[in-house]
């Protein structure tokens, strides 16, 4: 069974480590937020200019000077921060930011990551996701392992434009987790009731699988 | 020494055909939106925009766009308006994608009078195109250009009639930057207070930025995505 | 979490002889005077130190040239201190000076992952020596790089368990730049919060720039020139 | 008879206009703060971080963490504000500050200057110097026409350490006030009873001399 957007977001949860600085992409990244592990505790950052975002305001508590970079209402914990954007960008390309979660349209074996543009089609621009993946220490890409047509999006070459090269240090898809290593695609964990075949054709980019697979724990 | 000014329409004086303009804001956040009613009532047009974000079909940047008063946009995302993104396909609008950290900091560098620096950021993508490559510690890296535009338009939470601004939770974003990067500065303020009553520690954009300074008016503020629990 | 250490001696565990620091403050104000003593009561020697100033020869990092565990200073400006003069005029000590700001934005580029950028300052002079000069706008400039430091080491007029950091007045200068720069960056404070305390919006060094904090004590805070009405 | 300290100061004082940031040296230059034209308001730049520098503190009430890039003990005006270093240099570097005056051993008909290091004989370094004197907008020093021993200090070139080249654009001396023009030195006023076949004689560098050059008024 592929896992759900939920599910891929509380897999990702358990690669954080008390203490952990981590940038929440758009999307399912967002929700990973919501399975923090009881007893870590990680301080989020949002590029557009804070440290220590909190839960989505109570209703009739929206500020509109206070969002997030998908432009949602946010609250800010207690040791929060706020600063400029390019304290902030300073703050990621530095690499003082330990873990960066964000979505991608196609990954490569090699790291390269294509996730801002479809020619012809969509022209929003990259936001920040070019600087996060060009100098994150750790970048973990949450994504659909093929599209609706059952096209790999693990790929041997984007066909898309990229937003950075050799990057991508771990995937979680609906099938699989997956290290992107000097080799290629390994496989680490399958999601349950998937087995090692099913990602192998899911997968068009070099796949090495090496022992027992098992099935992500949850 | 005097920075005040009486509203919007005598802090964009001199503002011309043509010019280049850096607009603080993320998204709806931190715009300076009296500023932009009045070059929306000005009529200026053929600007080039300098802005994060392209605002939404009727508010914000959107506003210009909706006239035809731009010419070109430089920013990083501009995805939540889509008379914009008609405009580019139709080929009637320049746009230039910039990531948002190389912007951030393009305008930073502007200001702080650096011509030129080095960042990851876009290595082997299509923003690398025609720029400057250099390895750094075994990375290669781009060379990209501090910006300065003709006026820089700002929003403040506080003001001070030196000049001094406060901003207001994650309303700071571009404003900051972008402060430092006008040939003249413009700031708008929500409440504006006579110099000395701010702490002088706790000022973000120090007076030396800023030419012209008024307190704004009826300030709309509207949220892109109310998100409540 | 927990970055909260009890005391320099606890803080400065990991710093080794050879080893890189940067060390805040502008004279004498604002340096992190409890960490200076526990590195003299150390006997750690060969460093590196990244300082604006090399302290008077009984107080701030003067102190540690007495003792001779300085190998190299990187500063802009060491007239104060005649220890310092006789150690560099006799071979004893090594010397890379470095214009104010020059030396101010390297640490800000180290901290902000700008491995080089290009600044007019010290063109055609003997700093210039050895560096890659390029004109941008008709202008000369050198290349200069971004530099980072095995420990930061700053002081901070409050602090919160997060590490987040606020300053006082002029004792600010290097120690919010330098803060971004550490691989491991240790805060000492004149007043210690719980994480809450501070106003967001007024946070000149975020937490995530430091990894240990602490309330330091006995703080002389000498000053060097007095002057008085 | 040559200025005092005290007049090249009050004399540098009429360069300022109301609304300028001023970015004002050790020595000399300080004391031009005590000059100040009634009417013009004109804000201190210390580059140690702060705008507003006011008068030195009353007894008893100096602060250690304010103090001036002299090291001097100061006081904060209303308007002011602190930053750190990095920001203080973006201000000069990006060409905020509309004046700045300073001291030198040495200049040059062609605007060069030397004003930081006698080799063998004072290593102190160049503190902000060097960035000052290749941003500023506009740089006036103020200096001795001669050494004690008569040497001109306005020369063709410097025989010390260059701190910037072809930057500054007026001069102050206890004998003369002069432009330094593309085609070198121009004098612009005498100090009273010196005469311009004083000043001809105490400058090595190349002066220009047009019609009556009035005298210095205070």
């Amino acid at each position: 069974m592929a896992l759900t957007k939920e599910q891929i977001a509380q897999r990702i949860a358990k690669e954080l480590k008390d203490g952990y600085y981590v940038n929440l992409g758009i999307g399912i990244p967002t929700l990973v937020a919501n399975y923090i592990p009881e007893g870590v505790e990680v301080i989020l950052q949002s590029e557009n200019g804070m440290l220590g975002i909190g839960p989505f305001p109570l209703q009739g508590e929206a500020d509109p000077d206070l969002i997030n970079a998908g432009k949602q209402t946010v609250t800010v914990l207690p040791g929060g921060s706020f600063f400029d954007s390019s304290a902030s960008f300073g703050m990621i390309r530095g690499g003082h930011v330990d873990l960066t979660v964000l979505g991608a349209f196609e990954v490569t074996d090699k790291g390269d990551i294509a996730s801002w543009k479809i020619p012809g089609k969509m022209v929003k621009g990259m936001g920040g996701a070019m600087d996060l993946v060009a100098s994150a220490k750790n970048i973990v890409v949450a994504m659909q392992h093929t599209s609706k047509d059952g096209q790999s999006k693990l790929l041997k070459e984007c066909t898309l434009p990229l937003t950075g090269v050799a990057c991508v240090k771990k995937i979680v898809s609906d099938l699989a987790v997956i290290d992107v290593t000097d080799e290629g695609f390994k496989l680490l964990e399958r999601a349950p009731g998937v087995t090692v075949d099913d990602i192998r054709k899911a997968t068009e980019g070099k796949l090495i699988v090496e022992g027992e697979i098992p099935e992500m724990q949850f | 020494m005097n920075k005040v000014v009486k509203d919007a329409q005598e802090a964009i004086a001199g503002i011309k055909d043509g010019m280049t303009l850096m607009v603080g804001g993320f998204g709806l956040s931190g715009i300076p939106e009296n500023c932009i009613t009045a070059l929306v009532e000005s009529g200026i047009k053929d600007l080039t925009c300098i802005s994060n974000n392209a605002g939404v079909d009727d508010f914000g940047l959107g506003l210009l766009l909706q006239k035809r008063q731009v010419k070109k946009m430089i920013s990083s995302y501009v995805g939540e308006n889509a008379e914009f993104e008609r405009q580019l396909l139709a080929g009637e609008l320049e746009v230039d994608l910039i990531p948002q950290g190389t912007l951030a900091e393009r305008c930073r560098a502007g200001g702080a009078g650096i011509p030129a620096f080095y960042v990851p950021a876009g290595y082997g993508t299509e923003v690398a195109d025609n720029k400057e490559v250099r390895v750094f510690n075994g990375k290669p890296h781009l060379l990209e250009y501090g910006m300065v535009a003709d006026f820089a338009i700002v929003k403040a939470w506080k003001g001070d009639t030196h000049g001094n601004l406060i901003y207001r939770n994650t309303a700071n974003n571009f404003n900051q930057p972008m402060a430092t990067a006008g040939k003249i500065t413009i700031a708008e303020v929500e409440e504006l207070v006579p110099a000395g009553t701010l702490d002088p520690n706790m000022i973000h954009t120090p007076g030396i930025y800023v030419q012209r300074i008024f307190q704004g008016k009826n300030y709309e503020k509207r949220i892109e995505r109310k998100t409540e629990r």
